[in-house]
């Protein structure tokens, strides 16, 4: 049990609801120092945490990250343009389609490819696709988070079952696609898979109202989440962070409307906000998100024009991609990925490797608000909010 | 139906008369005593182990899965592969653990969950020993195993099962409050502690002569059967286990047969603190067609039922909340619900109806606006475009 | 509406899903597990594993004339190809040595698009897991070889536009090498001719319209 | 001392021995029974002894509280033997249920590093020895000199007092010791409370 | 009964003398609070003792032992309570240490 130390002399006046009094005024008592550490159960994946605890308020919590760190920049650099596609895979592994999207629009955008109109609507259905998995699976690890013991997960997994099989079809594996090519995708998807596709677009929204049946108004979840892990929407804004997180915090940024890229602009969807930016928005903006991609998918199913999907320019490259060689230059793509804003900036100097690469991932600066929200509230509440963040480690340490 | 009913009482009665033959009365007592021992101990591991399995197959029923089958048919080896599984697992004591006091503690938690198995009216004439205090028996042996599990989290000397044993105890007393409480109004309408006489009671005017059709039975079989799975641990009060918080709670330096005790400790306290709930408030054997016996079993498993539907569907409470759930609603609920059985009990039929249902549910209302800030607000979500 | 309502709602989807999962079918609600060993789900045709070389009927006459593209184009660089040499060591179109190491390989499919020759493709067989890390995973040639037909059986559609163009390649190429014996032939004729007509102009015979 | 058995227990009638309709036997023509329960009692009665004195002795309090809480127990046991049922139940609820759990908590938070370690014992050690077996001489010669008024042995088998006779005793004659008791433990509440609480009007 | 009275009362008198050396020697103040508890529980015996074997009201030597239980965890909470205020402010509970009446 290591006493109080020095450290918390200064008295820090940070979220309203506790304020870390100096300690040396009042009667002194022991704080416990434990490692919510690598091997955890719920850390999603391998994180730390080195919380500081008086009785079971967190007083101070220290995030340790990089124990995923497999230099995923560094080796891109060393390999072909369209070598390190399916590397992109691995960075936030729950969505490989939106990562693919991502890397994907940025080349184009430094090499001035147009990507014909069947391609582009493929892309949103998949993006939007992968939403879905994401947001069903986040709130089903919340859930787990929360103690209740694996139903919302598994019935959600039944869901994400269905549309991996659509991804195993379309691209070959069910999570590691590897689908996207500059200007265009490894495969064109045959009717039978939009049929497929259509099939689960329709039935999404019961699933969506028995889950909602299930968790929007518990009592137990209400009182865990609510007022929970709040975030300020000027903190919010000031740490960057982007995604479900910003909105439900009532910040109305959403890179497919702001950027418009790829056909997004054609399609009528709306973005939900919440109004405080507790734990419990996040849980319902995510919901609400759902229902918007559903929205989005009806209206890309019924404008699917029939084409080619490889743009011209790219065709001499599927059969070598190694000598595709981008102009001079430098170009910085970003994706409204389920996590937040996923960008790739790359500085190509016209040889075949790229000169620097460079990924924005949205988890890991999501992660750096995680004290203050934590600062005043219980343990249990900031596993809570760690789970509420949605953080994937691939993606935080690269 | 009579010799179905009686079934297991006369085949003990014939060993005992055919016993009776070689041996000294003096010993066909001890006799008799031995077999209601013998009984209870094979009762006791069977059921938790069988609870085991039938909590992995509803659990995974609910969650749209098969749960195991691979062992024996339906799986129903599963309990003996997890038991060899336990028995032949390595036990890990950690270095500077309070060796003495890390071996005592499951065996000090194991004895009270036998023992109270002394008391539970399994059928007609089937009780091991009707004790003319069997309730408080049943209460205050449940209330040692709070010293247990701190024991245990103490002596692991581990930061988290410290956690984990703080919140059991601060778990267990407050919940043992409301569930004495609440246990008393049945003793004021049976005027006798004893577990027999209170199901002998409850026969009246066939299945509606139940404690827990009247208002404050009910009411008070809400308190119980709450604080009963609060008691054990279990779902949505399981925070001195929580994996997701404190990864194991207070067993997390526990591994092998150790591991195996707390387990089946906490089977059997869920299975006695069912059947204790059935036997106040359900009518324990009392049942019209079928034997004894299996109306108390059916029960029981119903109780059990719930408290595994229990563990699959929410989500768990935080420290502060499920304290205040015991000490501000249901500890003054049952203080109010002895009140409300006092006067059902001498006011006559209309008004005694009628002002006990109106007297609970005032209080209950009351209490929920007293408690506001634990209730769920209305949150409307609009749309940036 | 009273406290614990919205607590209850959810035991109740839980409870109907519990029901369901015996009386419903698979696809309504019910359980739809299957029992990996007994029962398989049906595979789907683009589902890619490790890769495989491609032979036509015979193993040795392979497809894959050891051009090293595969290699250098593989990310993890797991391919590697030693070109094979006959007796006075002129370069044959043949690889004597072709190894894919499975524990680098990430199955991503890279190297079967890159083949120009399509000798490599992405196999469906998953069940193979071995007990030592060193020995069997660095799988050479023969571990790798399977028949065209077994190529035919697990990607039908692939494998038979593949095929098919091929087979039209193989058609243009016996086309051009009759066009081209012809020619020889006609060019063997042509000093007779040449000598009997010098005084004739060749006629410009207009080269084999290709199809 | 009779086991309470009772009629609508496990055992069947016609083998007990003489059995009065209160459902209750005695069995004084049962020797060897009444052998073993006296053995019991006296095995209950060294083990208090024994975890009294390890309770006094040891060094970590942790282990002397879970000796006292085996002391407690047995305590609980020589009631039974004395018939006192509920008070046995009362003792095992309150003793170990909730006073035991306060000891052991006390002891938690105020135990720091390489307490055990330290002296725990003061230098009257042996003073308070001595003094002590003088008066337990005294005591013993005491109890065996005095000719106690025991009733005859029928009265003595008289059935247990019951929870009724208690419940009517409390609230009839003792009804006054009976409400102090209450404002006593309101006051040691709230007293405890204050004195406790960590004080937050820095 | 078939132990006589006197047994009872030699074991009561027994853990009574225990729980005072217990009290005299003991450093700790929690450690002292546990002896006395000791001594509560031993006079209880002897109440009930009395009660069965000599008195001619059974009842009343139960009801004084109920007493004497609900008295002792009073004062148990009353004493841990200035125990743990005291180790707040004193960062010790050794008995011969606090032997001010102001600190």
């Amino acid at each position: 049990m290591t006493t109080r130390t020095n450290s918390l002399k200064t008295t820090m006046q940070t979220s309203k609801n506790y304020e870390v009094r100096d300690p040396q005024s009042s009667i002194e008592t022991q704080t416990l120092a434990i490692n919510v550490g690598p091997q955890h159960p719920s850390t999603h994946g391998v994180f730390r945490m080195n919380v500081v605890l008086d009785g079971e308020v967190v007083t101070s919590l220290k995030p340790v990250m990089g124990y995923l760190h497999r230099n995923h920049e560094q080796i891109a650099e060393n390999m072909s343009y369209a070598a390190s596609m399916p590397y992109t895979d691995r960075l936030d592994y729950f969505n490989s389609m939106t990562n693919n999207f991502g890397w994907a629009l940025t080349v184009e955008k430094l090499a001035a490819i147009d990507v014909p109109e069947r391609v582009e609507y493929v892309r949103v259905i998949m993006a939007e696709l992968t939403r879905l998995v994401n947001h069903v699976s986040a709130i089903g690890f919340l859930l787990n988070d929360l103690g209740a013991f694996f139903t919302p997960v598994l019935y959600a997994f039944r869901e994400r079952e269905k549309i991996l099989d659509i991804f195993e079809e379309v691209s070959g594996s069910r999570m590691m696609c590897n689908y996207f090519r500059f200007g265009g995708l490894r495969r064109d998807v045959t009717p039978a898979v939009l049929e497929k596709i259509r099939g689960i677009v329709n039935k999404f929204p019961a699933f969506l109202d028995e889950f909602e049946t299930l968790l929007t108004k518990n009592e137990i979840l209400c009182m865990r989440c609510q007022n929970v892990g709040i975030l300020p929407r000027d903190l919010a804004v000031n740490a960057s962070i982007t995604g479900p997180l910003l909105r439900a915090s009532g910040v109305n940024y959403d890179i497919r409307k702001v950027d418009g890229y790829s056909v997004y602009n054609r399609f009528e969807f709306k973005v939900p906000l919440g109004p405080k930016g507790d734990v419990y928005d996040r849980y319902y903006v995510r919901i609400l998100e759902m229902r918007e991609s559903l929205k989005i998918l009806d209206q890309a199913l019924k404008g699917i024009p029939a084409g080619e999907i490889m743009a011209k320019k790219m065709l001499p490259f599927v059969k070598s991609p190694r000598n595709f060689k981008p102009p001079v230059g430098e170009a910085y793509g970003r994706v409204e990925g389920p996590k937040g804003e996923l960008g790739f900036y790359v500085v190509s100097d016209g040889t075949a490797q790229p000169w620097r690469y460079h990924v924005r991932a949205p988890s890991f600066i999501n992660l750096t608000i995680l004290e203050d929200m934590c600062r005043g509230q219980k343990l249990a509440d900031a596993i809570v909010i760690l789970g509420s963040i949605d953080i994937v480690l691939g993606e935080v340490d690269r | 139906m009579e010799f179905m009913d009686q079934i297991f009482v006369n085949l003990k009665s014939t060993v005992l008369t055919l016993a009776g033959g070689f041996l000294p009365p003096w010993a066909v007592i001890l006799l008799c005593a031995a077999i209601s021992l013998g009984v209870i101990a094979v009762i006791g591991p069977v059921t938790m182990m069988y609870l085991t399995l039938i909590e992995r197959k509803v659990l995974a029923r609910m969650q749209n899965r098969i749960g195991p089958n691979r062992t024996g048919p339906w799986g129903l080896l599963q309990p003996l592969a997890d038991g060899i599984k336990m028995l032949t697992k390595e036990d890990i004591v950690p270095k500077n653990a309070d060796r003495i006091v890390h071996l005592v503690a499951p065996i000090l938690i194991v004895i009270p969950a036998l023992l109270v198995f002394a008391v539970i009216p399994f059928g007609k004439n089937m009780i091991p020993a009707d004790l003319s205090v069997g309730v408080l028996y049943f209460l205050s042996i449940s209330s040692t195993t709070t010293i247990a599990i701190f024991s245990a989290s103490w002596a692991s000397r581990n930061k988290y099962s410290l956690l984990g044993g703080m919140r059991a105890v601060a778990q267990m007393i407050s919940y043992e409050i409301p569930m004495v409480l609440s246990v008393v109004p049945i003793l004021l309408v049976t005027q006798s502690l004893s577990t027999g006489a209170i199901v002998r009671a409850q026969g009246a005017y066939g299945g509606w002569g139940w404690f827990v059709f009247t208002p404050w039975g009910f009411a008070a079989f809400i308190t119980f059967f709450l604080c009963a799975v609060a008691e054990c641990n279990r779902s949505p009060f399981d925070l001195p286990e929580a994996e997701s918080e404190i990864v194991a709670g207070f067993h997390t330096e526990y591994s092998g047969m150790k591991f195996a005790l707390f387990y089946m400790a906490e089977f059997m306290n869920a299975f006695t603190l069912s059947a204790l709930a059935a036997t106040l408030f359900l009518g324990g054997w009392q049942g019209p067609w079928l034997p004894s016996w299996a109306w108390f079993f059916i029960k029981t498993y119903a109780l059990i039922f719930i408290m595994l539907w229990f563990r699959g569907t929410l989500p768990r409470f935080r420290v502060d909340q499920m304290m205040n759930l015991a000490w501000k609603f249901l500890l003054p609920l049952s203080l109010i619900n002895i009140l409300v059985a006092g006067f059902w009990h001498f006011a006559n039929p209309p008004l005694a109806i009628g002002g006990s249902i109106a007297m609970l549910w005032a209080s209950g209302w009351i209490f929920t606006r007293l408690n506001r800030d634990y209730t769920p607000e209305k949150r409307t979500y609009l749309f940036g475009e | 509406m009273f406290f614990g309502s919205g607590v209850i709602k959810g035991m109740l989807v839980t409870l109907k899903a519990f029901a369901a999962s015996y009386f419903r079918g698979p696809d309504k609600g019910g359980i739809f597990t299957v029992q990996y060993p007994e029962q398989r789900l049906a595979e789907k045709e683009n589902f890619r594993n490790f890769p495989f070389l491609v032979y036509d009927k015979t193993p040795d006459n392979l497809r894959c004339v050891a051009c090293d593209i595969c290699a250098k184009e593989c990310p993890p660089k797991c391919i590697t190809i030693v070109r094979e040499f006959d007796k006075d060591n002129k370069p044959l179109k043949r690889p004597a040595v072709f190894s894919i190491d499975h524990t680098v390989c990430m199955n991503c499919g890279i190297c079967e698009e890159a083949c120009p020759f399509d000798a490599i493709f992405m196999d469906h067989n998953f069940e193979i897991a071995s007990t030592d890390r060193q020995g069997d995973l660095l799988l050479q040639k023969e571990a790798l070889l399977k028949s065209n037909d077994y190529f035919n059986k697990i990607r039908p559609t692939d494998a038979s536009a593949i095929d098919a163009k091929r087979a039209e390649a193989e058609a243009k190429k016996k086309a051009a090498e009759q066009a081209a014996a012809a020619k020889a032939a006609a060019a063997a004729a042509a000093p007779k001719l040449a000598a009997a007509a010098a005084d004739k102009p060749a006629v410009p015979t207009e080269p084999p319209k290709t199809v | 001392m009779r086991i309470a058995v009772s009629d609508a227990s496990f055992t069947p009638p016609r083998v007990q021995g003489r059995n009065t309709r209160k459902g209750l036997t005695t069995l004084s023509m049962m020797p060897p029974l009444e052998f073993i329960i006296k053995m019991g009692i006296y095995a209950l009665m060294t083990v208090c002894v024994a975890g009294a004195l390890l309770s006094v002795l040891f060094r970590n309090l942790f282990h002397a509280a879970l000796a006292l809480t085996g002391v407690l127990l047995g305590i609980a046991g020589i009631y039974l033997a004395l018939h006192a049922d509920f008070l046995a139940m009362i003792q095992v609820l309150i003793y170990v249920g909730a006073v035991m759990t306060l000891v052991i908590f006390a002891i938690m938070l105020t135990e720091r590093f390489g307490d055990a370690s330290l002296r725990q014992f003061n230098h009257q050690s042996w003073a308070a020895l001595g003094g002590g077996i003088l008066l337990l001489t005294f005591l013993v010669r005491m109890i065996q000199t005095t000719p106690w008024p025991v009733k005859n042995q029928a009265a003595l088998a008289s059935p247990a007092v019951t929870v009724v006779q208690l419940g009517e005793a409390l609230l009839g004659p003792y009804v006054f010791p009976f409400e102090i008791i209450s404002v006593i433990l309101i006051a040691a509440l709230i007293g405890a409370i204050v004195v406790a609480r960590k004080d937050l009007e820095a | 009964m078939i132990i006589p009275l006197e047994h009872f009362l030699i074991f009561a008198a027994v853990l009574f003398v225990i729980g005072l050396c217990g009290t005299l020697v003991r450093r700790n103040i929690v450690g002292i609070l546990m002896s006395i508890e000791l001594m509560l529980n031993a006079v209880n015996i002897n109440l009930v003792a009395f009660s069965r074997s000599t008195s001619l009201d059974p009842v009343t030597g139960q009801i004084f032992a109920i007493f004497v239980v609900a008295l002792a965890a009073a004062a148990v909470a009353v004493g841990l309570a200035i125990v743990i205020a005291l180790y707040r402010v004193r960062k010790t509970i050794c008995a011969d240490e606090i032997s001010l009446l102001k600190w």
